[in-house]
């Protein structure tokens, strides 16, 4: 199984994200945002970080990148995708998921070990979870408050797309607790929290996070 | 070369944390009397004079502001 | 834009105007300094060479009040201490082989001054700084320390720094992608209009990648990349400003500049991969970061260290800002600059290298024969010196040193004076400690850094040491503790030293790792208070001599002179820093207790 | 009830990266002819009746702007 990474100017969790393909034995192509080209890979991560220094907006600038049109063109097929932190932000701005993510209610940076429910484990990214399951995993960022209109959240809610909620309180202001979100077909996923900081419990909270990219193994290596 | 001012703000219906953490701190501070305070952003660009009205909009729209959660003016000032 | 070139002061004016007045005094200068600078040159010095030679012998950059007693950390390494050590004091940071081909290179630094101006921007340039200083050794930044320092919890003083450096220190330091593995926060009334910001970074590269800063190989180029050049921190020498020059402030000068910088830091995440990418394709002969003297310490330090001269054309530098003089160019301090040395050769691929990742490069100049440093300005000549004198011969100080009278009575005030809690207050009195903010948690500061990012974090707050993996196939680590007590060191600034390092030394052992080598970041009052420098010699005395006992090099450090407020001088305050070395981080012993039932409790020492 | 605009940008001499990242997308975005991009705040305040200029020039200085590094500007407009 070959995943891509993306790498933007200012991407920071690219290597996390590359080692976490390789705890679950898959491999990591690395992807530049420059390119027009997926390099024939069968999933795509858009890590974290702080593409184009996250000004403007959180992911306003790289969702123009060159490679996020393929990244689009590629989901609009059912190609799995996920994006982590900064990679959820493009992928709103890129309008692969709906709504946004805005600053943290208490406007401070936080970095913390987060409980999260699985509330969807039917994604392409969530099938090795219990759904209900609570898993421990960093959550550092300044702007991870979820927002949308009322009708886009009756929609996520009403149709199952709330893949993780904060649990033990809302950390960040986010709109019913939502800390991850997927897309209609349940093959895009973005999260704030990062599962690719939680693959071992020597450098992370937990490895509690490996699961999403052993599920994605799973959905490609099955499907 | 025209000079063009573009108001990003968050929409009403949108949480507004950093608006909401002035106002919260004004009476702190010995300001009374304003009671709400939202804040945006305001951006300032020099435009070549065939840089029309429609692509100002688009700049806006697509690009400058986020139309899921904010609104936006553009307006051409006198240099 | 005009392309009219400003009249600037050139060699040739210096020459046929030998008597002109210079504004010597208020760049910093004093008269035998100038008249110094007159010999050297054999005339007066222009507008650009007194502007580089007041920046570079300037307290911050010479060391001029410190030198002679930081020779004693040289004079007391022996030959053991220095087996593992590959750059020491002199470098822009101190490296050492860490076994498996891995060499780390640490440093610390302060930016106490400007994050009480601008507390974001102050702190958040002074992270960039150090990453930089680290990045110019040839080595990736892998974690960054922040030592801090504040007037008391409750003076509205410290609510409007405190929230701003750390969210400065966070927003740099996050946004280059380096987690924060620990630091320290302490408030005393002392530092009350005097917070210290220090800053500590560690690399690690391969042992035969080290780089040094130096400009050598006549026809060599010299480039300039990262930002462009704006009128940030020129504020001193904006009275040099030319009478041609036509500014609407009056009186020909241009008006008073903040002499505050700006962060980008994302410039300079952008900056540090392509340095990694220009080192591993091996097309760097020679590399300098630009910060405090921003061009004036690159090109002089560079020049000065190498084996030729160099000659840098200023016109070609890029700006920001319209009109700026050579003077300004020279020392402003804008941040996300390097200076690199490259052969003609290789100028294609590292100019295409900087293309890839969208980092302005261009060529400013090149090593000649001889060894003059000359910068000329469309043509004129307008610096003409030998770069030794401006980077490495500055003034040396012996400053008046005198114990302060009130030290005895300050030692004779012993705590056996204090009176004891009596029986049922003790509980009363651990809570009260406990919530001191000296002592209560400082998670508040800690959980605006990301502690994650990178995914080689081992141990970070609130463990005694932060520990990061080097290598993850062989576990190799290294572990890093930042510590001193200043009211210790007020009381006896020899011993409070020496307190710092075996405070630090021991937060590195304790989480498994074994000492290697100590950092130090100086902070003290007003050298030209002999009572501040009877506690800056003893505090180096302490810590060397400290550090000969264990058997562990110092190997760089900084010194932060002028910290205080009107007369008072802050606390003494050395801060130590010390890196261990662990085999296999997997064996790291987290801090705490409780993470096995039946567990012992031991006490060791007395 | 008034309504007041605050504009706050960085001062002219200072780095301004956000702007400049903006002003070095747009050509990649397809739209040329915008020279320069300056970014900065915008606030909108509602504001009672008696609060004179004095006290929003106050307000603007010591808190919505910071003064070492930006300039700010107060407008009072129709609601
Ligand atoms: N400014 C800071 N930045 C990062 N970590 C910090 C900072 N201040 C304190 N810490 C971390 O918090 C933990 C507790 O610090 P402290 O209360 O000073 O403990 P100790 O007294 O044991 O040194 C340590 O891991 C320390 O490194």
């Amino acid at each position: 199984m070959r995943v891509g990474v993306i790498t933007f100017p200012g991407t920071l969790d690219d290597v996390d994200a590359e080692r976490a393909v390789r705890y679950a034995d898959g491999e990591a192509v690395p992807l530049w945002h420059a390119d027009h080209d997926l390099k024939g890979v069968d999933a795509v991560i858009v890590p974290g970080g702080f593409s184009y220094g996250d000004y403007l907006r959180c992911g306003a600038i790289a969702r123009f990148a060159p490679v996020m049109q393929e990244v689009v063109e590629a989901a609009n097929k059912g190609m799995p995708v996920l994006g982590i932190c900064n990679g959820f932000q493009i992928l709103c701005e890129a309008h692969l998921l709906p709504g946004a993510l805005v600053r943290n209610s208490k406007l401070h940076f936080v970095c913390r070990d987060q409980w999260l429910t699985v509330e969807n484990n039917e994604t392409a990214w969530t099938t090795r979870y219990d759904r209900g399951a609570e898993v421990l995993v960093p959550l550092k960022s300044g702007e991870g408050g979820y927002q949308a209109d009322q009708r886009t959240l009756d929609e996520l809610e009403g149709e199952g797309r709330v893949v993780f909620r904060y649990a033990g309180g809302n950390p960040n202001g986010s709109r019913n607790g939502i800390a991850g979100i997927t897309s209609a077909n349940g093959r895009v996923v973005g999260l704030m929290p990062h599962p690719e900081h939680a693959i071992d419990a020597l450098t992370g909270p937990t490895d509690d996070g490996l699961g999403m990219f052993l599920s994605l193994v799973d959905s490609v290596v099955g499907a | 070369m025209a000079r063009v001012v573009v108001d990003v703000m968050p929409k009403p219906e949108i949480l507004d944390p950093q608006g909401q953490a002035v106002a919260n701190a004004l009476p702190r501070l010995g300001f009374d009397g304003i009671t709400t305070v939202r804040q945006g952003k305001h951006f300032e660009l020099e435009v070549a004079d065939d840089v029309d009205d429609a692509t100002l909009a688009k700049i806006a729209e697509t690009f400058l502001a986020n139309p899921v959660i904010e609104d936006w003016v553009v307006r051409r000032v006198e240099a | 834009m005009t392309a009219e070139i400003l009249k600037v002061d050139t060699v040739k004016d210096a020459e046929s105007t030998p008597d002109q007045e210079q504004p010597y005094r208020e760049l910093g200068l004093k008269d035998d300094e100038y008249a110094r600078i007159k010999e050297i040159l054999g005339r007066r010095p222009t507008d650009a060479e007194l502007a580089m030679y007041s920046v570079m012998w300037s307290e911050h950059c010479s060391y001029k009040s410190s030198k002679v007693h930081l020779k004693y950390f040289g004079e007391t390494t022996t030959d053991e201490m220095r087996e593992k050590m590959l750059a020491g004091i002199g470098e822009n940071a101190g490296v050492v082989d860490i076994g498996d081909g891995w060499a780390i290179t640490f440093k610390a630094e302060s930016h106490n001054h400007p994050s009480y101006v601008e507390p974001y921007q102050g702190a958040a340039t002074g992270v960039g700084g150090i990453v930089r200083d680290i990045l110019a050794m040839g080595a990736r930044p892998l974690a960054v320390m922040d030592p801090l320092r504040f007037g008391p919890a409750d003076a509205p003083d410290t609510r409007r720094v405190l929230p701003g450096i750390v969210a400065g220190v966070g927003g740099y330091g996050n946004c280059l992608g380096l987690p924060n593995i620990g630091g320290e926060v302490v408030f005393d009334a002392t530092y009350a209009g005097n917070p210290l910001v220090n800053a500590l970074c560690v690399g690690a590269m391969r042992v035969e990648d080290l780089h040094l800063a130096h400009a050598s190989g006549t026809g060599n180029k010299v480039i300039l990349f990262g930002a462009r050049t704006g009128l940030d921190g020129i504020g001193g020498v904006s009275v040099l400003a030319s009478e041609t020059f036509d500014d609407t402030a009056g009186a020909g000068k241009r008006k008073k500049l903040p002499s505050v910088q700006v962060g980008d830091p994302f410039t300079e995440k952008v900056l540090i991969e392509c340095c990694l990418e220009l080192f591993a394709e091996r097309i760097v002969v020679g590399i300098q970061d630009l910060g405090g003297a921003g061009l004036a310490c690159a090109t002089s330090e560079l020049a000065s260290a190498g084996d030729g001269g160099m000659h840098v054309y200023l016109e070609r530098v890029p700006l920001r800002a319209t009109g700026m003089m050579p003077a300004e160019i020279l020392s402003s301090e804008s941040q996300e600059r390097m200076c690199a040395v490259v052969r003609p050769e290789d100028l294609d691929a590292f100019m295409a290298v900087c293309a890839k990742w969208d980092v302005i490069a261009t060529e400013i100049g090149e090593v000649t024969e001889g060894d003059r440093l000359v910068i000329t300005w469309h043509g004129e000549v307008v610096l003409d010196v030998p770069p030794r004198t401006v980077a490495h011969e500055g003034p040396v100080y012996e400053r008046p040193i005198e114990r302060p009278a009130d030290q005895d009575a300050l030692q004779a005030d012993a705590p056996d004076r204090l009176p004891k809690p009596a029986d049922g207050e003790l509980l009363e009195l651990v809570k009260t400690m406990a919530a001191s903010p000296n002592l209560a948690s400082k998670r508040w500061v800690t959980q605006q850094y990301d502690r994650y990012v990178r995914g080689g974090t081992v141990l970070a707050q609130p463990s005694d040491s932060g520990m990061i993996r080097i290598d993850e196939s062989t576990h190799r680590g290294v572990a890093l503790a930042t510590d001193c007590n200043g009211r210790y060191t007020r009381l006896d600034p020899y011993a409070g030293a020496q307190l710092a390092l075996a405070e630090a030394y021991r937060n590195v052992a304790t989480s498994g790792a074994t000492p290697v080598a100590v950092t130090n970041c100086l902070n003290f009052g007003s050298p030209e208070d002999p009572g501040v420098m009877w506690q800056f010699e003893q505090a180096v005395k302490g810590l060397a001599d400290g550090c000969a006992e264990l058997g562990i090099p110092v190997t760089g450090g900084n010194v932060s002179f002028y910290n205080q407020t009107g007369s008072t001088a802050i606390l003494p305050t050395p801060v130590v820093g010390v890196l261990g070395v662990i085999d296999d981080v997997r064996r790291r012993i987290p801090t705490g207790i409780g993470a096995e039932a039946g567990e012992t409790l031991l006490l060791l020492g007395e």
